[in-house]
């Protein structure tokens, strides 16, 4: 019963994250009000060593549990993603939950055993253990979001992810139910081949759609999308970072292993599925955010609107999912996704950090002036928004570059071209914050919240990792290329 | 041979002074000034007249002299040098220039010595002159434009000299403009003659001509004189010259009357080889000059501003030229030009003379009996009159009649008309003659207080006058027993290879034509001579009698013609015409069509719109998400619908 | 120092001191400004290093540099000169110290970061001119968005905002549409490399078909035309000129709107010489349209600022007719016409930017009769006036007679009707000079303008000299475009294949790459 | 020996009253029944299709369903008191601060 | 007809209703109960389909349990009769006939789909100890997991419901 040695070194990140997400909670009680802040300390230990410990997967490719999980390049890619979202959560939320008296140790413990599951969704061959992380995560989210229990916005954003989450996931088990049932397996390699035989008929292609249904809700493509800005909005600023990062990319890596793992043969059928929801989700997302005033709802649609440009990589690689070309698009996805977490947490965590006590300041007008005041927070804000906007030396131009080249390649002309005005119009809204910041006078007195350690790391890190990855993509795409290689 | 291989120092000289004068006169007294300003003119005439000296030297063969000096543009094939070339047109052009120039140049000194901006003229004027002396002395097309804009420049500076006048300024601004229209037929010939020749310089283009299809050559020859016409103010682009009498009056005198309006004419004549291989084009000239000249003389027998009678007269002259070149007589256009340089000139000066004596006034009916108190001026500008009018002997007299000649053997229409407007000249001259000196005085003698001129004013004005007296005899025609060296002089430069293919092969009808003429000719010039004598008569007799002898009788011919004469008076109101027909319309549509509605309506208004429309489905999509669970959940089943229908029926 | 590393140089210096601007106080202004004129001035004398050290008459790229940058898909940091960006680039270091120049006192608030994104600025320009690999050129192409639209947006006038918006999204509009061109023309020849996939093309290794190279020729051109801008893409220029600050106008003047016509000259035409053939006569007619129209519009402008924004689409409309007449002699004349047009706008704005500094208005009727209390100010700026209208013997009369004299051998037509631009410049020119300088002080306000201080005579007079020695040494200029300016036709040759396919009408799809992109094996 | 597709079309029958509750009710709590229903219905099919194919897998799975579903009731009715305390009312259409 | 059809018939009739029920009844514990009635008709059902021990944690946890949690916490806020609110049009428009659309096309396409599959009866119902056996081995990660996630649950309703301090 006792699994080997190997599997364990497999599932290292996810029982570190565990462990010390155990282990704060246990800690919590033994220590006193004042101290509770020092609970960040072995969360941040779990969250590093959880993100260190992905080398020991690294070092032992291969599936594990029965099949049920595989690590593989990919996962590994992905397992960095969510433990550096990890950190950077651990990082930024700190000082946040001081200042807004929110109790620390399980708000640490379930951001670790989110991002244990997120970790599962990163490796999961298997559906139905792919739904168990699926579900960790985002329990954990549902909690997470209503973490400021004294405000009714925050209440109201967790019931809203709760009600429509499960409501999901509901489609996404049925899907597996009946993908289950047309081929007797949930495992992804004989799923491949059940697809392939092509016997399957109406009701595989049906559970694909309704677990298509329930990622589609979870990475918020439209018209999945409605929950997005609400729950960003009312969810504490750290938690936002948190849901617009770390899910999202666990639930886009299930998506591509469930997309082109197991139904690669049926990418005739799904590849139209993914290609109109890209196009209705990038105009949704940004034909909304130009309307908006408050900025951390602007910044949700603008999420909603990313995970559209990452579809229409998904939908370039449908074209030829057998095809080696296939490798750039998944790349790009992948790629993509590292610049979009970088960017957009540090957005989150900047607004979270300018939204001062109570995160009183979140209209877009807040801003005015920003620039005489907190000149290192507006060029910081400003760089983030710029890279969201896709220009280049940012991190953001050459995930849109890569994404935009793999649908080109596929000969996806007219999504492409709708990517292209999409682009444009996104400008608009990005470019109106930094308007302000810059452009306007200061309309009323306000005391430059002081940038805790934390936050300024995070600022930094998320910073810098923009630029570099805008300027030295090199690596990074290297990396993901052989993610893409290790996926087939 | 030494201005001859350095021919570059003659523009330069006023150049240096130009730029001597513009860049540090702002500060210098008004002696270093004039050194400067005058005394560069008077090296450059001396320049002049040494090279006139060296010229006569040369060999016939090494002219035209050509000097290349730098590569001024090149791109692709095209290629303008900066070179100048002396011939026998350069050298008489080069003396009108510079010696009319020089003693402008010197009787400004007096006449401007009390205004401001003093060493802004002389900046000005010197550079004026460059730009005439690279004009006539181009031997390209190229340089030639840029003596020809250079000198609209000037012209543009010199009008508006008094810019506090908001007259001046619209004068200046409006010569410039309506030269630009005269530039774009130029330019286009430019194009044209570099599409057919593949060059612009002359010596392939002139001696290149003779091949070429009639058509091309008369579209150019029809462009170019369109250049011309708006440089030497004819018809339908004359508007500008009368305006430009805003300008100081020596202004007048050199750029308005001796020499910038007359490069028109100059440019007709370079390029007669073209010319003559376009008879259509040498028709449109003659046609255009003779109308010209009799329409701006009808203007001017009723304009009261004494400049402005000048400045109509000065139209009028150059039609003359035009005909003459129109004709075929070119070295008789050349003539009147160089003794109109002389006369108008002189009668500028005489007249600014005038306004100087008068106090700044132009207004002839506030003047009259100034003919004892300014004598100087009075006697010089006499000499002027009969110059113009064409009274036997004067130089007018000779180079108009070469013209009038000319024309009738072409056309009696062409010649009709052009006698005709001897006629009204000689009216105009003498109207002006009375009503200025003669009479009593009609202004407020205590206001005014008439003086005569200073030396550096006068005498300008007597070295003028004997020019216009004795100048015409340079070209007597023989049967005056003169030998016509003007004509002779100029042949080599006017004559073209194209009429050295005629000559040599004249067709025996040809040949017995000349000779009828020939045994003809004696008596019918004298006659004809004698016609345009008593027309000058005639016009000086109406003139006399209107003026002198019955001072009531205007006013009654106003009163009883008061339709034409208020014509006249308005100058057709073609001013009027134009602002309505051109000016009106097009700022109206700049304004109301192309920007407001075009530019900010329709362009920016669909821009705009695209955002709006954006904006507007970004508001609808915000309203989807009313915050209600419900709402999502249905969304959820519209997806989970559009999703699974997708899929099926895919699979099918 | 012509060593291999000159062009980074050049490049980045104004970046460093940018970055170098940051040590310094935001209150030490004499400093900032006297580091950043430094930086500027070391610029532009290390351009000049590269004109010292350019071969005339040789059609290659020179000063190359070649490093590999990012690995998959293979993109090289790939720079190089030749007759075509040489002046540019020298244009560019030229106006950006009148720029720093004319900031010095009109500038006070936030002094540091204006001239902070002002250097910026000019590091994206030179890069864009620089750029050999269309990636980077790309990057370059939309960097230099941002300084420029912060120095409208912040140090702007009234409606700066809505201005400097409307500038970045009808730039980004057309720039993404260049970014798919970019995209899949690499998915065609396999690099972004422009002289190899020049050659690949020109030696029909790839095909294009003529849809292809239709929608090709047009993502890119797109692109420079907003950029130009041509007629009807235009609105965003006046816009963006009136509400930059003086430097801001005369940098997106002086060099911005080149880029949009070295796009043409460097991309569209030698990569797609049959679309450009093709579509030729409807760009012309809208060069023409642009040429009339700004014109009649700027003639009617109350605003200077405006009127000169309006004179550049009339300007700028010369240079792409010359373009699109595909003869060696008009395209010099628009490579010359770019150069002049930066040179005569750029002082153009700079003078309306001291009337500005001292009335804080660019309407027309605010001003009249200023050559009463400045009377060095009005020479200069009628000579200015002159040259931007075409004066023979200054700057602007060389390229725009090379351009109608080029564009007539091929267009006569063309040539006859862009002429009139000629006589419709001189209108709104002349007409506007006289209202601002001409007549009665007609404003008590403007009875005691002090005239150009000494930093504003340096300004003028500099650009002054190089509008006199643009217009008599033009072979200076010339001759060194010369051969890039053939080589771009002969690069619009293409291989008997080509010619073979066009005749037979059908053409292999083309689309699928023709050589699978190599790096991402 | 009931067809197993009876079985199953049952279970889409309960599902997509689920479905239909959802967004019929108003009262969180029972919106959050509906969705118990139809987890419920999910089951039915696991067990439906695990019989078809022999396999205990899907007995399996639904053990997971159970489970998870009992973890969402936990979570889930923790948040709607949550909400009650704070809005004093159980209606989600009264639940809308955060739109637009 | 067999014995064991008329039982399915039945207890399906029996689920029918009472979800039908739980969506009419106004008063959320009569939606409770009924839901209460499905579950125990699923559990008769399971029984029908040879899952026992399925159908014993269905009584025991579903009902016993969670359905308990539901009907304390309903208890717990005094909660009364439903607001029949219509704010949404959407979902009255649009989300209800979508609901009937999805449920006919799920019922559609289960009943073909099914029917091509032959269906194996008779397989030997799946023992108790199989069911552990393949739990704790096959699918112990995800077992494992769970324990995590009831780990989440627990600190959730804590964190969640607890009283202000």
């Amino acid at each position: 019963m006792v699994p080997p040695m190997d599997d364990l070194y497999r599932l290292a990140p996810e029982l570190v994250f565990c462990g010390f997400g155990m282990l704060v909670m246990l800690l919590e009680p033994f220590v006193s009000a004042a101290r509770k802040k020092w609970l960040s300390v072995p969360a941040l230990a779990g969250a590093v060593l959880g993100l260190a410990a992905t080398a020991l997967p690294a070092a032992h490719p291969g599936a594990a549990y029965y099949g049920l999980l595989r690590i593989d390049t990919f996962s590994i890619f992905l397992h960095l993603i969510v433990g550096a979202v990890a950190v950077l959560v651990v990082l930024s939320s700190a000082d946040y939950l001081e200042r807004e008296k929110l109790p620390p140790g399980e708000f640490y413990a379930l951001v670790l055993f989110a991002t244990a599951g997120m970790g599962i969704m990163a490796s999961a061959q298997e559906l139905m253990t792919g739904f168990v992380g699926l579900e960790i995560s985002s329990i954990a989210s549902y909690v997470l979001a209503g973490y400021r229990r004294d405000s009714p916005r925050s209440n109201e954003a967790a019931m809203k992810y709760f009600l429509l989450g499960s409501f999901a996931t509901a489609f996404f088990l049925y899907g597996i139910a009946m993908a289950y049932g047309a081929t007797g397996t949930t495992n992804l390699e004989s799923l491949r081949t059940a697809v392939a035989q092509g016997h399957a008929g109406g009701l595989l292609t049906l559970g694909l759609g309704l677990m298509l249904v329930g990622l589609a809700f979870k990475v918020a493509t439209a018209p999945f999308q409605v929950w997005t800005p609400d729950v960003y909005e009312g969810a504490p600023a750290p938690v936002t970072a948190l849901l617009a990062s770390g899910p999202k990319a666990a639930a886009f890596a299930l998506l591509m292993r469930i997309l082109f793992v197991g139904f690669t043969a049926s990418s005739g059928a799904w590849f139209w599925v993914v290609w109109i929801s890209a196009a209705l989700t990038m105009f949704a997302g940004n034909l909304a955010a130009l309307v908006q005033t408050n900025v951390k709802r602007m910044l949700a649609y603008s999420s909603i609107a990313h995970a559209g440009y990452i579809l229409v990589a998904i939908a370039a690689v449908g074209t030829m999912p057998d095809d080696a070309q296939s490798v750039a698009g998944i790349a790009a996805v992948l790629f993509y996704l590292a610049t979009y977490v970088l960017m957009k947490f540090g957005a989150f965590t900047m607004v979270s950090q300018l939204g001062g006590p109570g995160e009183r300041r979140l209209e877009i007008n807040d801003y005015a002036g920003l620039s005489q005041e907190q000149p290192w927070a507006a060029a910081c804000l400003s760089l983030y928004l710029l890279s969201l906007l896709g220009l280049p030396v940012t991190a953001g131009f050459l995930g849109k570059f890569y994404v935009f080249k793999a649908a080109v390649n596929s000969n996806l002309l007219w999504l492409v071209i709708l990517m292209a005005a999409n682009s444009v119009v996104a400008a608009y809204y990005y470019l109106r914050v930094i308007v302000v910041m810059y452009m306007r006078e200061p309309q009323q007195e306000w005391t430059p919240q002081p940038v805790p350690r934390g936050v300024a790391l995070v600022l930094l890190l998320t910073a810098a990792g923009t630029l570099y990855l805008g300027l030295f993509p090199g690596k990074v795409m290297q990396l993901a290329i052989q993610s893409a290689l290790s996926l087939r | 041979m030494f201005v001859l291989d350095y021919l570059w120092i003659i523009p330069a000289l006023p150049l240096a002074g130009a730029a001597m004068l513009g860049l540090a006169g702002r500060h210098w007294p008004a002696r270093r000034v004039n050194a400067v300003g005058v005394g560069s003119v008077a090296l450059a005439f001396a320049a002049a007249l040494e090279l006139v000296r060296e010229f006569s030297r040369l060999p016939a063969a090494q002219v035209p002299w050509l000097k290349t000096y730098f590569t001024w543009i090149t791109a692709g094939s095209f290629r303008a040098d900066f070179a100048l070339q002396v011939d026998q047109l350069t050298i008489v052009m080069l003396l009108v220039v510079t010696g009319v120039g020089l003693l402008i140049h010197i009787y400004s000194t007096g006449y401007m010595a009390h205004e401001g901006g003093y060493p802004r003229f002389f900046a000005c004027m010197n550079l004026f002159m460059f730009f005439m002396l690279l004009l006539v002395m181009a031997a390209n097309f190229v340089l030639l434009f840029v003596g020809w804009e250079g000198v609209g420049l000037c012209s543009y500076l010199l009008i508006g000299f008094y810019f506090l006048r908001k007259s001046a300024a619209d004068a200046g601004k409006k010569a410039f403009i309506v030269n630009r229209i005269g530039d774009f037929g130029f330019m286009l010939a430019l194009l044209l003659i570099f599409r057919t020749f593949g060059s612009l310089d002359f010596a392939p283009v002139f001696s290149g001509a003779a091949g070429k299809p009639q058509a091309t050559l008369t579209a150019i020859a029809l462009l170019l004189l369109v250049g011309a016409i708006g440089k030497s103010a004819q018809l339908p682009l004359y508007v500008w010259l009368p305006d430009a009498m805003e300008g100081p009056t020596p202004v007048s005198a050199l750029i308005h009357a001796a020499t910038m309006v007359a490069a028109g004419v100059y440019m007709v004549a370079r390029a007669h080889a073209l010319y003559e291989l376009a008879p259509a084009a040498m028709a449109a000239v003659a046609v255009v000059g003779a109308v010209t000249a009799f329409y701006s003389a009808t203007i001017g027998l009723v304009q009261t501003d004494i400049k402005k009678v000048l400045a109509y007269s000065t139209i009028s002259q150059l039609g003359y030229m035009f005909l003459g070149c129109g004709v075929g007589a070119f070295a008789a256009g050349i003539f009147h030009l160089m003794t109109h340089a002389f006369f108008k000139a002189l009668l500028f000066l005489a007249a600014g003379s005038v306004i100087h004596a008068m106090g700044g006034e132009q207004d002839m009916r506030r003047m009259g009996g100034l003919r004892k108190r300014i004598p100087w001026t009075y006697w010089t500008m006499l000499m002027g009159t009969l110059a113009i009018a064409g009274a036997p002997g004067f130089s007018g007299f000779f180079s108009k009649d070469a013209i009038l000649l000319a024309a009738a053997d072409k056309s009696v229409v062409l010649y009709v008309i052009a006698l005709l407007g001897a006629m009204l000249t000689s009216f105009y001259m003498f109207r002006l003659l009375f009503l200025t000196f003669h009479g009593e005085p009609r202004f407020d003698e205590h206001a005014v207080h008439v003086h005569e001129s200073p030396k550096n004013m006068v005498i300008p004005l007597a070295v003028l006058a004997v020019l216009s007296v004795v100048g015409g005899w340079a070209a007597a025609p023989e049967f005056w027993g003169s030998s016509n060296r003007f004509e002779h002089f100029l042949a080599p430069a006017l004559s073209s290879p194209s009429r050295a293919f005629l000559a040599i092969n004249p067709g025996p009808s040809l040949t017995a034509a000349v000779n009828t003429f020939r045994e003809m000719t004696q008596q019918i010039l004298w006659e004809m001579a004698g016609i345009a004598i008593a027309a000058a008569a005639i016009g000086f007799l109406v003139a006399w009698w209107f003026y002198i002898r019955r001072p009531q009788t205007p006013e009654r011919v106003a009163e009883s013609f008061h339709a034409p004469y208020k014509l006249l008076l308005n100058k057709y109101y073609v001013d009027e015409l134009y602002d309505f027909l051109l000016v009106r319309p097009t700022t109206w549509i700049s304004t109301h069509i192309l920007w407001q509605v075009v530019d900010d309506g329709a362009i920016d208004g669909s821009v705009n719109g695209i955002a709006h429309v954006a904006r507007r489905f970004g508001d609808r999509l915000r309203h989807t998400q009313s915050g209600n669970t419900r709402s999502y959940a249905a969304w959820v089943l519209v997806g989970a619908a559009l999703f699974t229908i997708l899929l099926l029926w895919k699979v099918r | 120092m012509q060593g291999p590393l000159l062009l980074t140089v050049i490049i980045f210096l104004p970046l460093a001191g940018a970055l170098a601007l940051l040590i310094l106080r935001p209150e030490d202004r004499v400093w900032i400004r006297r580091l950043a004129l430094t930086t500027a001035l070391a610029e532009l004398g290390l351009s000049l290093l590269l004109l010292r050290g350019f071969l005339p008459g040789v059609a290659a790229y020179q000063f190359e540099e070649y490093r590999s940058w990012i690995a998959t898909p293979p993109i090289h940091y790939h720079l190089g000169v030749d007759g075509i960006s040489l002046f540019l680039v020298l244009l560019t270091t030229f106006l950006t110290p009148l720029a720093v120049l004319a900031s010095w006192q009109s500038i006070t608030s936030r002094v540091r970061e204006f001239f902070l994104m002002l250097l910026v600025l000019e590091t994206g320009m030179i890069g864009v001119f620089l750029a050999l690999d269309l990636f980077l050129f790309f990057v370059f192409w939309e960097v230099m968005l941002v300084p420029m639209y912060f120095l409208i947006g912040i140090w702007g006038h009234e409606r700066r905002i809505y201005a400097a918006l409307k500038f970045v999204l009808y730039t980004m509009a057309g720039s993404v549409l260049m970014l798919v061109g970019i995209l899949w023309l690499y998915n065609l020849t396999g690099t972004f490399d422009l002289p190899v996939m020049q050659a690949m093309l020109q030696t029909s290794q790839v095909l294009l078909n003529t849809r292809t190279e239709m929608l090709l020729f047009g993502a890119f051109f797109l692109a420079f035309a907003i950029k130009v801008p041509l007629f009807p893409l235009h609105t965003w220029l006046p816009d963006a000129h009136v509400e930059a600050p003086t430097a801001g106008s005369v940098v997106l003047a002086g060099v911005l709107l080149k880029m949009g016509t070295y796009g043409m000259l460097r991309f569209c035409l030698p990569l797609f010489p049959e679309a450009s053939h093709r579509l030729a006569p409807y760009i012309a007619v809208l060069a023409i349209i642009g040429i009339i129209y700004g014109a009649l519009v700027a003639m009617v402008q109350p605003d200077l600022k405006k009127l000169v924004a309006y004179s550049s689409v009339s300007h700028l409309g010369f240079v792409v007719l010359g373009i699109f007449a595909f003869n060696a002699t008009s395209i010099q004349g628009a490579l010359y016409q770019m150069l002049s047009h930066g040179v005569s706008t750029g002082a153009l704005f700079l003078a309306v930017g001291m009337l500005y500094d001292r009335r804080h208005t660019h309407l027309i009727r605010e001003f009249g009769g200023l050559a009463t209390p400045m009377p060095v100010f009005s020479a200069l700026f009628l000579f200015v006036c002159l040259s931007s209208l075409g004066l023979p013997m200054l700057n602007g009369f060389v390229g725009e007679f090379l351009i109608l004299l080029g564009t007539f051998q091929q267009h006569a037509r063309w040539a006859v009707w862009a002429a009139t631009g000629v006589i419709l410049s001189a209108v709104y020119l002349l007409w506007a000079y006289q209202r601002v300088i001409y007549g009665d002080v007609t404003s008590e306000n403007n009875r005691a303008l002090p005239d150009a201080t000494r930093r504003e005579r340096v300004i003028l007079f500099t650009a002054a000299a190089v509008i006199l020695w643009m217009g008599i040494a033009s072979p200076v200029f010339t001759r060194r475009m010369e051969a890039s300016a053939q080589n771009v036709l002969k690069q619009m040759q293409r291989s008997t294949a080509y010619e073979a396919r066009d005749s037979r009408g059908a053409a292999p799809r083309a689309i699928q790459p023709a050589i699978p992109s190599a790096g991402e094996r | 020996m009931v067809p197993l597709p009876y079985y199953l079309v049952l279970s889409a029958i309960l599902f997509g009253l689920g479905a239909i509750g959802f967004v019929f009710k108003r009262n969180v709590i029972t919106i959050f029944m509906a969705i118990e229903l139809m987890l419920n219905a999910v089951n039915l099919a696991f067990v439906t299709f695990s019989r078809m194919h022999g396999q205990l897998q899907g007995q399996v799975f639904v053990f997971f369903v159970i489970v998870v579903a009992a973890a969402e009731a936990a979570v889930g009715l923790a948040i709607i008191i949550v909400i009650a305390r704070s809005r004093q009312s159980l209606n989600v259409e009264r639940v809308d601060l955060l739109k637009l | 007809m067999t014995l064991e059809l008329i039982l399915f018939f039945l207890f399906a009739a029996v689920a029918v209703a009472g979800a039908v029920n739980l969506i009419l009844q106004r008063h959320p514990i009569h939606s409770a109960l009924s839901l209460i009635v499905v579950m125990g008709a699923l559990a008769a059902l399971y029984l029908l389909l040879g899952a026992e021990f399925i159908a014993a944690v269905q009584i025991i946890v579903y009902a016993g349990a969670i359905m308990v949690l539901f009907v304390l916490v309903i208890m717990l806020l005094n909660a009364g009769e439903e607001e029949r609110t219509n704010l949404s049009r959407m979902a009255r428009y649009v989300g209800l006939p979508l609901g009937f659309f999805l449920l006919f096309e799920l019922a559609y396409v289960m009943a073909r789909a099914a029917g091509t599959q032959a269906a194996a009866p008779g397989v030997a119902p799946a023992s108790t100890r199989q069911l552990a056996t393949m739990l704790f081995r096959e699918f112990m990660l995800p077992f494992e997991l769970t324990s995590i996630l009831i780990l989440i649950a627990i600190l959730g309703a804590l964190v969640l419901a607890r009283r202000e301090s």
